[in-house]
């Protein structure tokens, strides 16, 4: 049986007290995405600003509600993707999905069990394998990618909007 | 009225003897769904081993004894909350499904542009999506009753509110603040401007003594999960000469009396409103679940939780103070035992979690009432919830494990 | 493929080791609604006291458990019938209900006056009936697929029924006359024709290894009941690219993903379909059904049935000859289980009658297909219908009752 | 248990095997009205001519198909009924829904046990009493009663046309 501990590890509880990259961005140059996780009603606005030429996330910064899972995910993602280029920030958001054991669109008994080892090959989580404990509280892997999920679609909506 | 024996009842019900985490299960989550006792899974079991069958269509004995079981749920489900007749009550899926019911059949049939809907800030969900479905495809107005600071209905501008309007519908009892809405001025105000009545009694009908007739209501949803039934399978209740004129919602098997290449006409009601093999087994154990509310009494389970409630919320004051924040009124001569509450500074989720540890079971989140929340200006609350299976000690678990969780989100 | 060992099967059944009308219980209506096995009877009786909370909403241990049990279940259904995805699969109380749903939310929100909707004169009310309240509400013109005097489809004029169809919707197998339709033509014709096309595997599923993507329809609609599973369940499956793109169908708790005063916005699929506390352990039943008829093996089934619906045909007409006349194509690899018959000048439903005083459960009516019944110029047939847990005993009862209900009403 | 002796009685499938008043009258004069038995698919058709002067139901016939005992009960109904007044019609579908146990509208546990007495009070039932034995066989009672709803429901359409 999974303990607290687990979860609630003590950097995930630092970002939670003090998480990195609050606030918003002008709307635009950047981009702004919100995300709801319908089960219990958190919820992250993701404000991105992508630089068109260099394709590097120049700023982010997070605003919303949410639990301390939710909450210190959001802040570790912001860190980890700021500075990052478009690419490695997608790299990230797959990483930490197989984290969280999250491989889409398999049926039980599909899953030869490589993917979470092809999906990690060659990206460092450094902090964020903090949440890697969640993974025990299945509810609360809904919390934790809420953050990834609304980068994800924040990317996406940047990736369409631009000429290519 | 004898008070309840909670311990004789703890033994009614088999998952209240188990363990969560090493530790007593303490339910006190109800108001999401009720644990069941054994008379109910005892009835489920029984039809399946001894007398399953397809209802209203089998000649022989299993299939006969069948149908007569699934309509004699009906009739004490009917009974149990003062309907007249039988053939008032449709089987449905949940209290969601009834009102759904109610949007689709009643009132894509007689409400158009222009006319209004009222509901309140408090409604879940269930009692909010139909209608703004509704209103976005037909234009007709949504309309809502705000809530005064004391967690009860504003009910100042009802008047204004209910002028044009075609619905007035609203919960007996809200799932978060426990609030007992004011049913009898509500209802009498529609009546007075042609509205039509549905109640919202999905929290209500489980935990006080109910007359349909008395209230006066045009419909009234509920589910019988949250009674002491299984899942699968709630009610909607409505006046006979309402069913009778409204067209029908689902078309298929047993809501039929003839189908012809050109078309078909429909069967009396109820049954006009069950397509389908309904949830045959599920009907008797919801007849079971009523028959072991009626045992153990409406009166003395509301006397019981109306005390619990009161020695929880005192017991929450004198132990958290200010740091805790109840939202719901106090009085608990028009609450129910559905307690929402949140630490400052600490997210409710995180605070259900702890708990769990303990083997405590609260729920945490917006409680499928995101309009409400915001009102209220949370993301998310914890809730405890009781039914005639909690006592005192139960309330004592759920403070100590409290006091454990603001310990360990301290900053 | 190793035979089934039909008294091992028996002894699964507990309803089967039980006595009607002091006589061995022969159930031959297994069309109408399958016995269930313990396995399933258990695993739902385990979830009520063990882990039964609502789901996905709630942070505690058992809710944790329910919620994932509910999710397994959902891939094993989706699983069991092929599907690429469990996020394919809603659960709903029946194959009625799924239809409606196609009809309520697909349907209308694609289709429009003068469009045509395509189904055959061997459907069961559930996908006739929607479809008629569609018509009449929208301007949709219905068809119908002919039967040829042998019971199957008469494909002939297929091309011309199509023309300008937005949807074929129509039954893999049917329930009155067992005959297993033709998907393969009749799913090309329609794609060839741009129309949607939905199957009703009611009957097919239960009985017949099936995979959805095979057959490359766009909606199926099935039972659990039907397939051991427990009543007030069942389920809608459809490629997912499409449920993306429909509108909601009930609304409520579930399928949001956030509610606001001015309106709402939808839940990923399945939820988004799924508005309200859903038939829980019912799911987890049918999670266990499928799980059965693995460990048996469909292929196993099919072959067992189809060795004895042979059998019982050869039985019928050796006894019987021309005075009893069976309604259904007589090759058993294009048709299931179910016969149908009359004898000459006895109605079905005194031969069910007499049946039953011997225990020999069969169903007598119109079986929810009254367009098929005036094609056959019948008002009623008897229907004896097969599965795993019958054997060549069962059909010698079923000829030795009928021998003495032959000579009750003789003339 | 109840026999099938019970259920099927001789007289019983005598009307069966030989039903009286089958046929049709020309609609007008005569009112015909449709029943079915959603369950079965059982149909009836009766045809009333009704004398609107004497208030007799001066001829009757019957078409359908059906079991054996919507047939028969059917048949007896014919019987019954020509040549009776419509008030005394009337009179013996009360007594016949009686002696079918169906006491409408009314909840289990709200009924004391004296309808029936006071339903059939005064009215003779004769041939009709052969089918009381459908009552233990619950799902048979809607063949016996199919007839006897279609000619109430027939009544009711031609009182409502008769000027008053
Ligand atoms: C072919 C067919 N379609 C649809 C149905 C309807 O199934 P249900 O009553 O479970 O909704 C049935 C079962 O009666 C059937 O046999
Ligand atoms: C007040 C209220 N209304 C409606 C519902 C919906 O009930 P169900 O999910 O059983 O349809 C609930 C339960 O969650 C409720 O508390």
């Amino acid at each position: 049986m999974a303990g607290l501990e687990d979860l609630y590890r003590e950097i995930i509880l630092d970002h939670y007290r003090s998480p990195r990259n609050r606030g918003e961005l002008a709307v635009p140059p950047a981009h702004k995405t919100e995300g709801f996780n319908p089960l219990c009603g958190d919820e992250v606005a993701v404000y991105l600003d992508v630089d068109s030429v260099s394709g590097l996330v120049v700023d982010i910064k997070i605003s919303g509600q949410g639990c301390s899972i939710s909450q210190a995910s959001t802040s570790m993602m912001s860190d980890a993707v700021k500075g990052k280029s478009v690419e490695e920030a997608r790299l990230l958001i797959r990483a930490f999905k197989a984290l969280m054991s999250i491989h889409e669109s398999k049926l039980e008994g599909e899953s030869d069990g490589t993917d979470l080892a092809a999906d990690l090959e060659g990206v460092r989580l450094g902090d964020l394998e903090a949440l890697q404990g969640v993974v025990k509280f299945p509810v609360r892997i809904k919390c934790a990618t809420l953050a990834w999920n609304t980068l994800q679609q924040g990317l996406d909506e940047i990736g369409a909007e631009l000429p290519n | 009225m004898s008070p309840l024996d909670v311990e004789r009842i703890k033994a009614d019900f088999p998952i209240l003897n188990t363990k969560s985490r090493g530790n007593r299960l303490v339910f006190l989550d109800s108001a999401a769904s009720s644990q069941k006792p054994l008379a109910v899974l005892d009835a489920m079991d029984h039809a399946y081993r001894h007398h399953y069958a397809n209802v209203h269509r089998g000649v022989y004995e299993i299939a006969e004894r069948a149908t007569a079981e699934f309509e004699k749920a009906r009739a004490k489900v009917a009974k149990f909350i003062g309907a007249s007749e039988a053939r008032e009550l449709i089987f449905v899926r949940n209290a969601t499904e009834a009102i759904n019911l109610v949007a689709y059949s009643w009132a894509r049939a007689n409400l158009h542009a222009g006319d209004a809907v009222v509901i309140s800030h408090m409604e879940h969900h269930a009692n909010v999506v139909p209608w703004q479905m509704l209103a976005a495809e037909r234009g007709i107005e949504l309309r809502w009753i705000p809530m005064n600071a004391d967690f009860t209905l504003d009910l100042t501008r009802l008047d204004i509110l209910l002028d044009g309007a075609k619905l007035l519908s609203v919960t007996a009892m809200s799932n978060v603040l426990g609030t007992i809405n004011p049913l009898a001025p509500l209802i009498a105000a529609a009546r007075a401007h042609d509205a039509f009545v549905l109640i919202d009694a999905c929290q209500y009908i489980p935990h006080v003594a109910t007359n349909v007739r008395d209230w006066g209501a045009d419909f009234v949803a509920f589910s019988a999960h949250k009674m002491c039934g299984p899942s699968g399978i709630g009610a909607l209740w409505a006046k006979a000469e309402i069913l009778e004129a409204m067209p029908p919602f689902l078309g298929g098997g047993e809501m039929i009396r003839d189908v012809r290449l050109e078309g078909f006409t429909t069967n009396d009601i109820p049954w006009k409103f069950e397509a389908g093999t309904p949830a045959i087994v599920e009907a008797i154990g919801f007849g079971a679940a009523v028959d072991y509310l009626d045992s153990l009494g409406m009166d003395a389970i509301r006397d019981h939780e109306m005390r619990l409630t009161r020695y929880a919320l005192d017991a929450l004051h004198d132990e958290f103070a200010d740091r805790l924040t109840v939202y719901g009124p106090r009085d608990v001569s028009i609450r129910g035992g559905a307690i929402s509450f949140l630490f400052d500074g600490i997210h409710a989720h995180d605070i259900s979690q702890v708990l769990d540890e303990d083997g405590v079971c609260v729920r945490a989140g917006h409680h499928c009432a995101k309009p409400l929340m915001r009102q209220l200006g949370v993301p998310a609350t914890s809730r405890a919830s009781f039914y005639m299976y909690n006592d005192e000690i139960d309330v004592d678990c759920l403070v100590a494990a409290l006091i454990k969780a603001e310990k360990f989100f301290a900053i």
